[in-house]
């Protein structure tokens, strides 16, 4: 690993963030990355966080048309009240704030009682959870689904309806749309190496392959033997159709885990477009690349969101951020 | 036994054997972490019982139940992750049981416990029996009243016993019934909890 | 790895591009990617090529502000003259047309042939040679420097220049002072796989790197104990400062090799600054990310370009493409 | 032996079994280039001969030369890397010297062949001794004046001698001294396209 100590891998990151990005102010201490114009008058704040080692989410997510700030947590750990609490006071303009969680039980409760905190102080907040992936099944036997690719869908189009002026009520009611418009799959190829543990988080022997994997380098509901590109793209793209049954055009998240190379993973989204089309479904937009990764794991997932006119609209709305660049 | 009374001075050196048992079997809980989880529970816990030494040192709490609130405060700003909220919620609601009492018994340490407890089942909706903390807690708190050692053995077992369990809570549910055949991590850092209890209590 | 078969991987990856970026037309059969309003009248065209497995280089970097047109070859074999030909007949807007050619055997002899062809044919064609990795001793006793990380910033300046207006010779004379000004030095802790092979390119133990890798799944000029990112940032920094004794302000690419996180490639970039900042050298943009790739090499390298106002003036001009977009 | 007369046909099977021997041996290729290179000369010489037995096989050319000069071009347009500029030169302008002769002797092909390899020493800037093809190429002609089959050992032996060599051009340069103690790929599969020559002619 490309690393000093795994005690400082989140503060050197930040560290190296604040030189590439002046555009941002970074709290290496507090852990906080907040958009340098912060607070926006009259502007409903979004902040989002969780465990690091999901570069470039959520830290380069944050900038004009997306997130106001961002708390990155220890590697694969959810962050603390305290960076919550911190960043809402940064970015509130009075509007409110939305905090954007991704459905894992540290990341719920250490946002429920930042939120508590932080409205003690004053702050109107509203919180949104993202629970896309399919491969979990959402039962009262289970914590519930988990966030991963659409993550980058809510941050998007929320931040955009967001900067477009609207009330918190409405930019939550977009995020939730947005979740309830979005599935996600993914699959992995090799597991990931926490700076923590220094070796594979788990074991899978090449020629195998991890279907239904989540974004913490955990195993997934199923081991099988190697597949190709269009194999996976058939069992991934099913599990998400099946599971959202869209009946409008999609966004696509062709998302790297972090270690499979560019030129594989556009191979297989020709792949997951080829599958989409005999699965009769329309493609709005597509998008691929490593966006919301698992450290070094290999390995992709696919996110559809079904969209209608005006979450086509916010979608393709300007954003500005480290990660995610387009318009004006 | 029961007759026993507690000081600050001995919550502190609980906290404090905690704090070396987790530094100890760092490797071991992250280990267990990384089977049916996420590769961090002991690097969380280790961080957050650092930060709960240090703390402690810095300014040492008058009461017991002032003892176990910095912890618990403490754990909730500094491990992050399901732990943190779940064992900075039981410390601190123990300690706000015991109240501001110089010197607690070991029934109301008991009932403080419960109470603790209670408040982590609340926070995670959450009982025994989902392979999680609570099944290495629960029996302990219980056991209690026959003593620190036999409340530190029923973690133990309370822990050991997630073994066959199926997760329902937590990161290891996602598994399915890939979590079956593999201890809990918060189990096992919970029964170091009560080992530590016995420990300085001996 | 995430393929059909090794034989297919660079034809799958272009019909990846094509459905994930509407704005270039990809041709797949032909192996050229174009951006969709060329020729740009007037404009003179910039055509670059290579082998595969450096993405985004050099497909990402076509779009306004930079390329014209790219011709990937198969994996780490540069491309074909045919191609380049029917680039330089596709974007030609007999403003003439500049070959970007990184100093490899391979691609010094196919892009001379092709632009040999090309004149044939009635295209104006200069071309400028990138040699920036200082690992290699430039002699007679070599093929001389290997082209790595400065093409990007061979690209993208002389591609504002272009997009500027500039005549042929005024674009050459850039893209030779950006070469001029440009050094690089890269380390690989983990080689590649790539798809023909199968396997690592070379056995690299964990606990090992080897210093002064190329792109190419090479291996370096020497290997040694793991270090630390500082260490290793030390070494890197030094490699380049030394042989090009800046005296301006510099651009800092640092670039992952595929499979460094990008949690970890912000924690080097802290440390390259910070080493920068011991060696006196003023640094005037930072770019953190995976820009020229080695398929899944983990590791990375400094690029250090040292830029006048003009240079500096180019760079932060706007660039629209799939892999590098800002302005506008 | 220098009265033989070649015709199209001879070239063409020469062709064809240089494309069975590049089929066979294009792992062994590759795994040369792995330990000096970039692990892609075997798929290289793969694609490219399996191009030109393509190309031969649907239109086969009348002439010696033509066969030559097809195989040359059909080589750069699909092998890319330096050794497809490289061997292409080779059997294009091998091609060009011999014209359009529609027979050719030994003497006549030694000819083409030596100003083929002078084409490749000129556009490489490369000389026997640099670890390249060369080394398997220049001495291979010049014991074509002994026949078909003391080409191939001198071949075979060039590519030998290249392991001891430290290599000043091609992508095996940037290794320096560490590129001491492997044979050059590209010499390797000259080697292969005399063996080939031989067989052909056996
Ligand atoms: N809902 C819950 N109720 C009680 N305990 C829980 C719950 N969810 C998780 N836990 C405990 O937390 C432990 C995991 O802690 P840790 O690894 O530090 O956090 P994370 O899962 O966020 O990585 C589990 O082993 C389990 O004992
Ligand atoms: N300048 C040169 N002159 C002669 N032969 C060369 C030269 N450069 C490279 N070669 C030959 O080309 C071979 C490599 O071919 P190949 O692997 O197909 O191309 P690349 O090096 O572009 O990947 C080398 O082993 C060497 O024999
Ligand atoms: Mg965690
Ligand atoms: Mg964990
Ligand atoms: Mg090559
Ligand atoms: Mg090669």
């Amino acid at each position: 690993m490309l690393i000093n100590v795994a005690e400082t891998v989140v503060a050197d990151a930040l560290r190296g963030m604040a030189v590439a990005h002046p555009e941002l102010v970074v709290d290496v201490e507090n852990r906080v990355v907040v958009r340098r114009d912060a607070p926006v008058a009259g502007k409903v704040a979004l902040i989002s966080g969780g465990g690091s080692g999901h570069e470039p989410l959520h830290g380069g997510f944050v900038g004009p048309g997306m997130l106001d700030a961002a708390c990155p947590g220890e590697v694969f750990t959810s962050p603390v009240p305290d960076q919550m609490v911190r960043a809402a006071a940064a970015v509130d303009s009075g509007a409110g704030v939305l905090f954007l969680v991704k459905n894992y039980t540290g990341d719920v409760l250490n946002f429920r009682m930042a939120a508590e905190l932080a409205e003690d102080e004053g702050v109107t907040v509203a919180s949104v959870l993202v629970d896309d992936d399919v491969a979990v099944t959402d039962s009262t036997f289970t914590a519930g689904r988990r966030g991963t690719g659409a993550t980058l869908f809510v941050e998007k189009i929320a931040g955009a309806a967001a900067e477009e002026g609207a009330p918190l009520e409405r930019v939550e009611a977009v995020a939730r749309q947005v979740v309830g418009a979005s599935r996600s799959f993914g699959v992995a190829l090799a597991a990931c190496t926490t700076p923590a543990k220094g070796s594979p988080t788990f074991d899978l022997p090449s020629g195998q392959l991890e279907l239904g994997v989540g974004i913490h380098g955990e195993p997934g509901r199923e081991r099988r033997a190697m597949m190709t590109s269009r194999e996976i793209a058939e069992v991934t793209v099913d599990a998400v159709v099946d599971d959202l049954r869209p009946e409008l055009p999609v966004l696509v998240l062709v998302n790297g885990a972090g270690a499979t190379p560019l030129l594989e993973l556009y191979g297989f989204a020709a792949e997951v477009h080829r599958r989409l089309a005999d699965r009769e479904v329309a493609v709005a937009r597509t998008l691929v690349g490593d966006y919301v990764t698992s450290l070094d794991m290999a390995g992709a997932s696919v996110t559809l969101c079904q969209v209608d006119d005006e979450l086509l609209r916010l979608w393709d709305a300007p954003v500005q951020t480290a990660g995610l660049r387009w318009g004006r | 036994m029961s007759e026993t009374a507690l000081d600050a001075a001995f919550f502190v050196r609980w906290m404090t054997a905690v704090a070396a048992a987790v530094d100890r079997e760092a490797d071991h809980l992250t280990e267990l972490d990384s089977a049916i989880g996420d590769a961090d529970h002991g690097s969380n816990l280790k961080r957050g019982f650092t930060a709960v030494r240090t703390a402690l040192e810095k300014e040492p709490p008058a009461t017991p139940g002032a003892v176990l609130v910095t912890a618990g405060k403490t754990l909730v700003s500094t491990v992050g992750g399901a732990s943190g909220p779940l064992f900075g919620t039981l410390l601190r609601r123990t300690g706000k049981t015991l109240g501001d009492a110089e010197r607690v018994g070991l029934g109301e340490l008991r009932d403080g416990l419960r109470a603790g407890v209670d408040a982590v089942g609340q926070l995670g909706s959450s009982a025994p029996g989902d392979k999680t903390m609570l099944d290495a807690l629960d029996p302990a708190v219980t056991a209690l009243a026959d003593g620190f050692a036999a409340a530190a053995e029923a973690a133990g077992a309370g822990s050991r016993a997630t073994v066959p369990l199926q997760a329902r809570k937590g990161r290891a549910s996602y598994l399915g019934e890939r979590s079956i055949g593999h201890e809990d991590p918060g189990a096992a850092s919970s029964a170091l909890l009560f080992a530590a209890l016995a420990e300085v209590a001996r």
